[in-house]
């Protein structure tokens, strides 16, 4: 009786919670799925374990499907998912959002159906297999080969190879990360052969999914007048979101909701100062905590690169130094950083404080752009051809774990994009975890 | 039988089976807290034996060791749970036969001889007379054990690093020449006629 | 019977601890994001009710016993750490000799539970975070224990409370000023917290505790908040005079001193950036440790007669 | 517990300990049946303090040496370990027979 009552009382507190959401972020849903989660009654989570809502936001291409699924049968029970924008959900959904409730209060309601007993838990979508088959494989059955190789219980087997740092020889793992893993751009699938936590070889299997909804007003510039204000307010928006990004594998989760926060005002025009946001980026000691000289690129690879993280390398290139407007308003592009990770994300802070400069002293001024305009990762132009690939791959070798996330939260996904896979992402083989 | 009794046997009969179970798993991981949880037992033993100092600082420096062995383990065999079952005992029957003659040698002597009963004091402070003992009459023995662990962490740094006495120590490492340019001096090893690739190094 | 009742009391400071420091991480968080929380005194409750009625998950092949196994050894260790501090005069649940080494076992034993969580569920991101917590973790130990014996200089021995009562005309806060913010990092450390949280980062999905939900994340979740209040408790006995005070009862003082203590570790979890691993390991050898041995130096310096 | 007891459990642990040392190939588990013997004398010698030498404090610094003793041990071992397998990526004591050079 007592028992009974208890489990009843915790299902109360449970469906009253925080909601508990892992998302998986497709095309061009990205800031609008963060500014989602930066409401209070969501908690955005690390780790599919932990979740009880899979939120699935834009367009995801089918080949990711079977990564998907494996993610959804990752959730514990009870568990549910809900699409937003992806249409048609690539997975079934027993929640659709956006249909005129606010996408906050749907979620907040299911959450509190699904610990009440009164919505389904979803039951897995794949069968319930290891993820690498090893029954009965091998001598003992075990899925072994000998003393080395094969895949023990489930898991690949460590083999002995190079070391890059002192050439102690220890035992290597190749596993896939990603695409859906959190603190990772979305989309972004790496194929990581780790000593330890350090990465002796990388291998781009998927490159990070398109990210361009803050280029709206720019790509309108390209045809019709707009206000500067309007345009710089944008950019120092998607700086924010950057640092904010940064800091989250920075393990600063409060820090990095009050950047999230400032890039939406800032965006609605209510935030005219950085001043408080680079205090904390400073107390936090951010840039201290990875330090000067980590993840620089060659030069080749930096003159291939655009945009603020070709500035950080030191180049004064920006489409905006010769348009008459800006020139008007004095505008001098930020650059001389030292390419590494630490400056691009100086470059972001900086660029940030100039760009809400510009709007205030901008007004009302309108203008237009038809030959190009320098968006916030790059020139924007309306025949844009292919741009130059770069090499990611060996800049993450050699580096930790925590080391190649905070370089690749260093990078906007544009210049991420720009990185050809290894192997056709429809064909790389599907890896094993989120 | 008393509680400590009870204890005893209960902390003895783990530190044992631990022991034992730590030659008998097919993980090195598992191996290595196997044995910690038997020094844990062997401290817990000591708190018993009112040497709580020892007991407490048995627990500290083997937790400390197991924890750095099960991550060499990791280091050159990643493999997260449970490794590929393999055979690694070599001699079994001789090492069963040594290792019952050890235990039968060694149980004879408290069997047989007769040890006067003389508890230690119980409201002494045991800590105090290790201190005093440390720092007053076995000073020399204390410093010895110091210096020794000194040079033992020298000796670690320098086996474990890269750099040998000529440069790095996988590869062969030769004397420089004698004019600049020329043959290594000293004497040359054997080796060198036989294999090439890997001269004489300061491993050999 | 007093066992049982000493043992009792212990674990209800703990878990009252625990939910003091949930509710203290609600309200940091809300007061650095800028975003206000709702029921901030509620929310440990609903995360455990939570916690209570979600599934279990499962990995493939894990090592069943360390599964269980780690958070509970890792809650009993923050247990054993706190029962060593005296809350008033000469009442500790458990009075040792040799308080501190006590201590420093746990310490180590924290370093090992927390592998061995990392290492169980038979899976790549968790066994990450606990071999690169091991390298830190004992680094930031090493760190600790030459402090703690910096302590124990003028108390002239190990006890927890002859440390306290060595403090009743001066704390060792004042007497040995780079005490007590080298010990602050190993409370980081020991709870996983913020730039120490080398084991459950964002940057490794949730590291040893990625593959962990229900009812073992929340014995893993609060044992990580026990274990902080556990901390500041010797801390505060250890650098703040603990339980003695003028006025008020002894147990008011300690609960006023941990309190405080606690809310800076919180605060200092939220606001400062977790460094690199290896920029940790190089601050922590080569500027820590020598600070603790100038510590030491001090506090030698000072106990000579 | 007197200290027989104490003694045959020492024993025991040693025994284990020979045979650990005897029969494994790897050179760490080598290593942990020597700590299993150390473990062993540990034990006797807290033994021998406490119930039969009447709190002597040279008992107790018997133990104290045969703790640094297993921290030399320890510590040797693995840097022999790590040097070994740099030159011949081996950690198993039957690679060492080409060792000779």
């Amino acid at each position: 009786m007592a028992v009974a009552a208890l489990t009843q009382r915790a299902h109360h507190c449970a469906a009253a919670a925080r909601v508990p959401v892992y998302p998986v972020v497709g095309v061009d849903a990205r800031d609008r799925v963060e500014t989602l989660l930066s409401d209070p009654a969501l908690d955005s989570v690390a780790s599919p374990r932990q979740a009880a809502v899979l939120l699935v936001a834009g367009a995801l291409p089918s080949y990711l499907g079977t990564d998907l699924k494996r993610l959804h049968d990752q959730l514990p029970h009870p568990r549910t998912t809900a699409s937003w924008c992806a249409e048609p959900p690539p997975i079934p959904a027993s929640l659709t959002l956006g249909n005129g409730i606010s996408p906050s209060d749907a979620l907040v309601a299911a959450h509190g159906e699904l610990y009440l007993g009164r919505r389904e838990s979803e039951s897995d979508l794949l069968p319930d297999e290891p993820p690498a088959p090893w029954q009965g494989v091998g001598e003992h059955g075990q899925g072994g080969e000998g003393m080395m190789g094969g895949k023990p219980f489930g898991r690949p087997m460590a083999m002995t190879g190079q070391d890059p740092r002192d050439a102690l020889p220890l035992d290597a793992v190749t596993v896939d990360a990603g695409p859906f893993l959190s603190t990772w751009p979305p989309g972004l699938k790496l194929r990581l052969t780790l000593q330890g936590d350090v990465v002796t070889e990388a291998a781009l299997l998927h490159p990070p999914f398109r990210q361009t909804e803050i280029e709206a007003p720019f790509r309108r510039a390209l045809r019709e007048p707009v206000a500067i204000a309007e345009l710089e307010r944008a950019r120092a928006a998607h700086h924010l979101r950057a640092l904010a990004r940064f800091l989250e594998t920075r393990e600063l989760r409060a820090l990095r909701m009050r950047f999230i926060r400032k890039a939406d005002a800032v965006v609605a025009g209510e935030l005219r100062t950085l001043e408080s946001l680079r205090r904390y980026f400073r107390l936090s000691g951010a840039a201290l905590a990875i330090g000067r000289g980590l993840g620089t690129p060659t030069e080749g690879d930096c003159a291939c690169l655009q945009g603020p993280a070709l500035r950080a390398a030191g180049a004064d290139r920006d489409a905006r130094t010769d348009h008459p407007v800006y020139r008007r308003l004095g505008f001098r592009p930020v650059c001389g950083g030292r390419g590494d990770t630490a400056s691009r994300l100086g470059q972001w802070l900086a660029e940030a404080e100039q760009s809400l400069a510009l709007a205030e002293a901008a007004g009302d001024v309108r203008a237009e752009f038809p030959d190009g305009i320098e968006g916030p990762t790059g020139p924007i132009r309306d025949a844009a051809g292919e741009l130059p690939s770069w090499d990611l791959e060996s800049l993450l070798t050699g580096l930790e774990w925590d080391e190649m996330v905070a370089v690749l939260a260093s990078f906007d996904v544009a210049a991420l994009r720009q990185v050809r896979p290894a192997v056709p992402a429809e064909l790389a083989d599907q890896g094993e975890h989120s | 039988m008393t509680a400590i009794d009870a204890a005893f046997w209960a902390l003895g009969l783990i530190a044992l089976a631990a022991g034992y179970r730590v030659f008998r798993t097919d993980s090195m991981v598992r191996a290595s807290f196997l044995l910690l949880a038997s020094f844990v037992a062997v401290g817990a033993i000591m708190l018993l034996l009112a040497a709580e100092y020892l007991g407490f600082a048995t627990i500290f420096m083997m937790a400390v060791e197991m924890t750095v062995m099960a991550l060499f383990m990791v280091m050159f065999m990643m493999n997260p749970a449970g490794l590929n079952p393999m055979n690694m005992v070599h001699q079994p029957r001789l090492a069963a036969a040594a290792g019952i003659a050890a235990f039968a040698g060694l149980a004879v002597i408290p069997l047989l001889t007769d040890f006067p009963d003389r508890p230690a004091d119980r409201q002494a402070d045991p800590i105090a007379a290790l201190g005093n003992e440390l720092l007053g009459g076995s000073m020399l023995i204390f410093e010895s054990a110091g210096v020794t662990l000194l040079a033992t962490m020298i000796g670690a740094v320098i086996l474990s690093s890269r750099s040998g006495r000529y440069g790095p120590s996988d590869h062969g490492s030769v004397p420089p020449g004698l004019e600049p340019g020329g043959e290594p001096a000293g004497r040359r090893p054997k080796s060198e006629q036989r294999d090439h690739s890997d001269g004489g190094g300061h491993a050999s | 019977m007093t066992l049982a009742l000493q043992l009792a009391s212990v674990a209800l400071l703990l878990a009252a601890g625990a939910y003091v420091v949930a509710v203290m991480d609600g309200l940091v968080g809300a007061a650095l994001s800028g975003a206000p929380q709702p029921r901030v005194l509620r929310q440990p409750l609903e995360r455990l009710g939570r916690r209570l009625v979600q599934q279990k998950t499962e990995t493939e092949k894990p090592d069943r016993v360390t599964r269980v196994l780690a958070p509970a050894l890792y809650a009993a260790l923050a247990a054993a750490g706190l029962s060593v501090v005296p809350l008033a005069d000469d009442w500790a649940a458990v009075d040792v000799e040799a308080g501190i080494v006590l201590w420093g076992s746990v310490e180590v034993l924290t370093v090992a539970a927390v592998f061995l969580h990392g290492w169980s569920p038979n899976s790549q991101l968790p066994l990450i975070g606990a071999y690169r917590y091991v390298a830190i973790g004992l680094s930031a130990m090493l760190v600790s224990m030459f402090v703690l014996i910096g302590v124990a200089l003028p108390a002239q021995s190990l006890n927890i409370g002859e440390i306290v009562e060595s403090q009743r005309s001066l704390w060792n806060v004042v007497r040995q000023p780079l005490g007590l913010p080298l010990f602050l990092v190993l409370g980081l450390s020991v709870s996983l917290r913020g730039p120490l949280d080398y084991a459950d980062s964002a940057d490794i999905a949730g590291g040893t505790s990625a593959e962990s939900s229900g009812s073992e994340r929340l014995v893993w979740q609060a044992a990580r908040s026990a274990m902080l209040v556990s901390f500041a408790a010797m801390a505060s006995a250890a650098f703040l005079g603990g339980h003695s005070g003028p006025w008020l009862p002894g147990p008011v003082w300690l609960l006023a001193k941990t309190t405080l203590l606690l809310a800076v570790l919180v605060v200092l979890g939220h606001l400062l950036a977790r460094a690199l691993p290896s920029r940790m390991m190089t601050l922590m050898w080569t500027v820590l440790l020598p600070l603790a041995f100038a510590d030491l130096a001090i506090a030698g310096l000072g106990a000579l007669p | 517990m007197t200290a027989e007891t104490v003694w045959l459990v020492a024993a025991a642990l040693i025994g284990i300990g020979v045979y650990g040392a005897l029969s494994q190939q790897s050179f760490v588990m080598l290593m942990m049946g020597l700590e299993l013997i150390v473990n062993g004398v540990l034990l006797a010698a807290v033994g021998f303090w406490s119930l039969t030498a009447a709190g002597l404090p040279k008992g107790q610094l018997l133990a104290v040496v045969a703790m640094a003793v297993m921290a030399v041990e320890m510590a040797i071992g693995f840097a022999l370990v790590v040097a070994v397998y740099r030159r011949r990526q081996v950690d198993m004591t039957d690679g060492l027979d080409t060792l000779r050079q």
